[in-house]
């Protein structure tokens, strides 16, 4: 007969964990208020990024349309891959001098892992990391992107 | 056992050897030909029990290749580098496979980044590269213009 | 009292008195191949929408709910979509048993529809050997499968055409079984008459413990013939990649899709009028006044009620279970319910012989 | 790109037509296929590395890419619409890509998720066995950057699909209209 | 099409799983050998997510390289980089603020749960309960969202530098953690309820895949895999790194052997993590998060190693530097590796549905294994 007990418990231990676990997802059946779905593309308007998420590395401009980098391509040695390539000019100042300027700051979004090694490099504080994250494009060449606006310049005072 | 225990007992059984304190642990470097006897011994000894092969690579010095065998002892926790000199034209040594099983894989993966030839390997064909490929990636003179973008 | 049935006598009528019988008997039936194949078609984009709905509200997630209002049109987008897929196949395949084997398991479910009385007096097929026909041809669908997963030339198909063969030519013992339990109590094979006799209550509060151990027996026996989770070997995702439809793209792939809701449906309607009286009302012995009240809910409202609750209890098993392997799939079979089931049958026989029954 | 924020009931395609006593939906065929294929895009399930984990997040109750029709994950690629290169391809996988690739039935659709997948993104120098970029293999419809991309981007990478699959143009239509408009 | 079944003997036939697979958890590729639904032999073949990071990061400086790692066990990112950052600073001998010791402990275990959140859910599905994964996945999506805030990043965060750790911790982290903690306690009964009782998955996973203790240290294996079979191999215990060694904290082990013991040891190891964050989360100290670190490492010449604990087993880093900016050679020791050679002894002889459960038992991260 001990053949048939253990036989019975068996059975029982299974059919009653079988029960459990199906309580449980029977009590989030039950419980819609669990759903912990944020639905994106329509919570566009109210959801915010932590501050520090790292989407895309952007420039910073005044409203004068100028900016702090003084093309001094520390971003660009701290890359690890370089993402980052600075063509600079020599540009004429007031007082006739020679002076170093950005022409562009190539920026390839594609290769970038958002590392922030570059931001950490940055002496002038130039450079920030924005919060943007929505990068789909059709065509890869697109985000390849020049960071320093036309005819922006550097502003006075930074060195 | 200590270190410089480890460092003593070795200098006693491998006088020819030249046997240093590394930054963590002794270091005992020799020649390809003495492997089979130092790991032998170093495994099977009772108050070594060197059982555990816990890293197994390659280095390129240019004029030959270092075999570096980290071992451990699970027993006495004490830990071992083997340094193994090998030549460069015909890099060639014994395998581990059969003493730790854990080489098998190890010494394919080196054979495929460094075309050391594994002796008595039971499966040594290459593991992360497909078979077409030519040379040995890992090895100081490799030259891939077609793969490598340099930065 | 709202019934079906004197809408189709009436119409039944209308047409004898405009056309000659054989006229009437080939119009009839071409309606009723139309509805089958509509049946088909809206239950398979329900059960499926459930499913994913289902499975979503589990798994604390919304589900699809962004084509229509809910997503109800999300299924029709799919299958729109599947069939307008590129038609596909690929090299080497045994052509013939390749394009044969979806029609071979979505016709077999089309036959079981049959002799399934959906409301009151509303049934395509009376036929005086219905759980027997069901039986019969319920075993066809898995020669549908094998040849899929041979004509298939994939080894991964062909482990899971093999697996589906030795998991229903088992389980179908078990199912077979706990049906035969109700049979000797109601001592038909009539599924109207099996309805009938549950006038007074249905078979799984009349029939004792016994019946719900029966029941227990069934849900997990079909659920095992239907090849859904917690048995799903013959697909097993993470193992076989897709089991038997493999190499199925488009179409051809939808109408498995399609046989495997259509026989749950189908399993969960036979559970429903076996163990829960089918379109009968729920009534209670002699309580004429209740009695009367329930019969106000039309009839199909009690079918499809019935065998949408035991559709949801399939659905909460797989979305519950890990997959068994394929051993162990046996040896519950084997071990476990058979047994079981045989000793359960015993048990009936003498129930029903002695009367004890209520 | 800037993507339009759709109500959560995607519209039928077509006009409603008003006539007396109630309107009718009047939509051309292309519309309605178009609809049918950008709501049931079925991936196949293909990772190679990190990003295949924000895929997975995608898919989790948090992001939930049910929503939108894509969950039916498909195993085979027989079955899939959409490769979402989820990760690195080096040279040994891209055989396989191009055969998974060619196996899938038309239409189908690739989505080159994160910086691997494009560019090769952090592997792009110094590597001997790396592809630069999956679109070097097998032709990508749309493609995202980040390191990896958030679960949100990826999303944001399907409904760029769909608008693509609605607007029925071919890849370089579809490029070409994008460059002429300067977006 | 039927002599194209291949055939190595009388009745065995060989199958391909992977690279794609849903159950490989990435591209590998295992050869197996069957006969009808027994494995009889099986060979992994490896490189379909060789990256070559090992050749790429002799051409990246000591602050560069780190972040490579963080793609190669992508599942343990801060781990990884805290075994990089360890290994320049013991060459170097940077001291490390004491501060940035307890929040680099804080998000490794962090990240260890996380890690070990996913296996559970991917484990689950492997073995086709779906809804597990969602639930582990709820669990994991507040760890993201805590390594968002304070790191930047959700997976493959670089928040550990030579020297300490990139950021401080975000103001609300030691609330966030707390409250994840007090969540979490609850939830681990519900992971008991819905998989480790249930009848199926015990059958599943009990006397599936044995790795006997001797095979299990000559295969190499480490981490959870190991310790199932009773090897004490926690290096955070036995080799005790950064500031484990004053932590209160058990080695879990477990000595059957076999896939069952493999999951309990990281079921209780997430408990484990737990009460190491409990004893930290009120005793972050003052001062600073990073120690000053010259702009440009140079590493002195000489040969560095040095072993921690993943949540798959134990990394090496071995850093080979000629006193250059950029190491001369450089070698990751992963764990993975070594787990994966064992499966072929653990598998010999079950059939092809216990591999989901031995593999998913090894939880193996494939781009650890290839580099």
């Amino acid at each position: 007969m001990s053949f048939l007990k253990t036989y019975i418990t068996e059975v029982y231990g299974a059919v009653k964990s079988l029960l459990t676990g199906m309580k449980l997802t029977g009590y989030y059946f039950t419980h819609p208020k669990e759903i912990i779905t944020e639905e994106y593309p329509d919570n566009r308007l109210t959801l915010k990024m932590a501050d520090r998420f790292r989407g895309e590395v952007v420039m910073k401009h005044d409203d004068n349309n100028e900016h702090a980098c003084t093309g001094c391509s520390a971003c660009e040695l701290a890359c690890p891959n370089g993402t980052i390539k600075i063509i600079n000019k020599f540009e004429i100042n007031a007082e006739g001098k020679k002076k170093k300027a950005i022409d562009a700051f190539v920026y390839h979004l594609e290769l970038c892992t958002m590392c922030n090694l570059c931001i950490e490099a940055c002496p002038t504080d130039a450079i920030k990391m924005a919060q943007t994250f929505e990068h789909s494009v059709y065509d890869r060449r697109l985000l390849t992107k020049q960071l320093n606006l036309p005819g922006s310049k550097i502003r006075e005072g930074v060195e | 056992m200590g270190n410089e225990e480890l460092i003593l007992k070795l200098k006693e059984v491998f006088p020819e050897m030249d046997c240093v304190q590394g930054n963590d642990w002794p270091e005992l470097s020799f020649g390809s030909d003495r492997l089979i006897d130092v790991i032998t011994y170093l495994k099977q000894t009772p108050e070594l029990a060197f059982d555990y092969l816990f890293c197994e690579t390659c280095v390129d010095w240019k004029t030959h290749f270092n075999m570096v065998y980290h071992l451990d002892s699970t027993r006495y926790r004490h830990n071992v580098v083997l340094k193994v000199k090998t030549d460069r034209e015909k890099p060639e040594i014994a395998s581990l496979a059969h003493v730790y099983r854990t080489a098998e894989q190890h010494e394919r993966e080196i054979f495929d980044l460094f075309g050391i030839v594994f002796l008595g390997h039971p499966n040594l064909k290459r593991i992360m590269l497909t078979e077409e490929w030519v040379g040995y990636p890992l090895r100081k003179d490799y030259e891939d213009p077609i793969n490598i973008i340099k930065l | 009292m709202f019934s079906i049935e004197n809408i189709t006598n009436s119409f039944h009528n209308w047409l004898s008195s405009v056309l000659s019988e054989t006229l009437v008997m080939l119009v009839e039936m071409g309606l009723i191949a139309i509805a089958a194949i509509a049946l088909f078609a809206v239950l398979g984009l329900v059960l499926v929408y459930m499913e994913r709905k289902v499975a979503a509200v589990i798994q604390i997630r919304l589900g699809p709910n962004r084509v229509g209002p809910m997503g109800i049109f999300q299924t029709s987008a799919d299958t729109l979509k599947l069939v307008l897929k590129e038609g596909f196949m690929p090299n080497n395949v045994d052509k013939f048993l390749y394009k044969l084997a979806p029609f071979v398991v979505m016709i077999t479910a089309m036959l079981i529809l049959a002799p399934i009385p959906f409301a009151k007096g509303f049934q395509i097929w009376d036929i005086n050997i219905g759980v027997f026909y069901i039986t019969a041809i319920s075993s066809i669908s898995v020669i549908g499968i094998l040849m899929a997963g041979w004509a298939s030339n994939n080894k991964y198909s062909l482990l899971g055409a093999m697996r589906s063969g030795a998991q229903i030519v088992s389980y179908e013992l078990s199912a077979g079984m706990a049906v035969l339990s109700i049979i000797v109590l109601t001592g038909s094979l009539n599924l109207n008459e099996i309805i009938e006799s549950q006038r007074n209550g249905w078979w799984i509060f009349k029939g004792h413990i016994p019946a719900l151990i029966a029941f227990v027996i069934y849900i997990i026996a079909v659920t095992a013939e239907t090849n859904r989770a917690p048995f799903d070997m013959a697909e097993a995702e993470s193992e076989l990649t897709g089991g038997f439809h493999t190499e199925y793209a488009g179409m051809r792939f939808a109408l498995f899709f399609l046989a495997e809701y259509i026989n749950i449906f189908i399993v969960c309607a036979i559970g429903a009028t076996l163990f829960f009286g089918g379109w009968m009302p729920f009534h209670i012995g002699n309580w004429e006044g209740f009695n009367h009240v329930m019969d106000f809910i039309p009839s199909f409202v009690w079918f499809f009620g019935k065998t949408f609750f035991l559709i949801f209890l399939i659905m909460w098993f797989r979305w519950t279970f890990p997959r068994l392997r394929i051993d162990q799939l046996l040896n519950l079979e084997w071990k476990y319910l058979l047994p079981i089931s045989m000793f359960n049958l015993l048990l009936m026989t003498v129930i029903a012989i002695k009367g004890w029954h209520f | 790109m800037d993507v339009k924020v759709t109500p959560p009931s995607a519209p039928f395609p077509g006009s409603v037509q008003e006539i007396p006593g109630g309107g009718i939906v009047l939509s051309t065929l292309d519309d309605v296929i178009n609809w049918a294929r950008s709501n049931s895009l079925w991936p196949l399930v293909f990772g190679t590395s990190c990003c295949a984990i924000e895929m997975m997040s995608a898919a989790s109750a948090k992001y939930d890419f049910s929503r939108f029709g894509f969950e039916v994950a498909r195993a085979t690629p027989r079955q899939a619409d959409v490769i979402i290169i989820a990760g690195t391809i080096v040279n040994k996988m891209a055989p396989v890509l191009k055969r998974l690739f060619d196996q899938m039935p038309d239409p189908k659709y690739v989505i080159a998720m994160g910086a691997c997948a494009t560019s090769g993104g952090p592997f792009f120098y110094n590597t001997y066995s790396v592809v630069k970029g999956a679109d070097h293999v097998i032709p990508v419809d749309v493609y995202v950057a980040g390191c990896p991309p958030r679960p949100e981007a990826l999303l944001h990478a399907l409904i760029t699909l769909q608008e693509k699959i609605k607007s029925g143009l071919t890849r370089d239509q579809i490029r070409t209209q994008f460059a002429e408009n300067g977006k | 099409m039927f002599e194209e079944v291949a055939t190595s003997k009388e009745g065995e036939q060989i199958i391909n799983v992977g690279p794609q697979h849903p159950a490989t958890h990435g591209v590998l590729h295992l050869i197996i050998t069957l006969n009808g639904e027994t494995i009889v032999n099986l060979e992994p073949n490896l490189g379909y997510i060789h990256r070559s990071i090992e050749k790429m990061c002799e051409s990246l400086s000591y602050r560069q390289f780190i972040y490579t790692t963080s793609r190669m066990d992508y599942l343990a990112a801060h781990i990884n980089n805290h075994a990089c950052a360890l290994t320049v600073e013991k060459a170097m001998q940077i001291e490390i603020p004491e501060r940035a010791e307890v929040i680099r402990i804080l998000v490794s275990e962090l990240t260890r749960i996380a890690s070990h959140e996913l296996w559970w859910g991917a484990m689950a599905m492997d073995l086709g309960a779906l809804s597990p994964f969602f639930y582990a996945f709820r669990e994991r999506e507040v760890i993201t969202d805590i390594m968002e805030e304070t790191c930047g990043a959700r997976l493959t965060m670089n928040y550990m530098v030579p020297g300490g750790v990139m950021a401080d911790i975000h103001p609300n982290f030691v609330k966030r953690v707390k409250d994840f903690i007090i969540q979490f306690k609850s939830r681990i009964d519900e992971y008991d309820q819905l998989v480790t009782g249930n009848i199926i998955f015990q059958n599943r996973m009990k006397n599936v895949g044995i790795l006997s203790k001797e095979d299990a240290i000559s295969y190499g294996t480490t981490g959870p895999t190991a310790r199932g079979s009773g090897v004490s191999c926690d290096i955070r215990k036995i080799y005790p790194y950064s500031i484990y060694g004053k932590l209160q904290f058990d080695e879990v082990l477990e000595t059957a052997g076999d896939s069952f013991a493999r999951y309990l040891v990281r079921v209780k190891e997430m408990k484990q993590s737990i009460s190491i964050i409990e004893q930290l989360i009120d005793n972050i100290p003052e001062g600073d998060f990073q120690a000053k670190t010259k702009a440009v490492l140079k590493l002195p010449k000489g040969e560095f190693y040095q072993r921690v604990e993943t949540p798959r087993g134990e990394l090496g880093v071995y850093i080979v530097s000629e006193g250059g900016t950029t190491p001369y050679r450089i070698k990751f020791r992963s764990p993975g590796f070594s787990n994966l050679s064992a499966l072929n002894h653990m598998i010999k002889g079950h059939k092809i549905g216990d591999l989901v459960a031995v593999m998913g038992t090894l939880d193996l991260v494939i781009p650890d294994i290839d580099r």
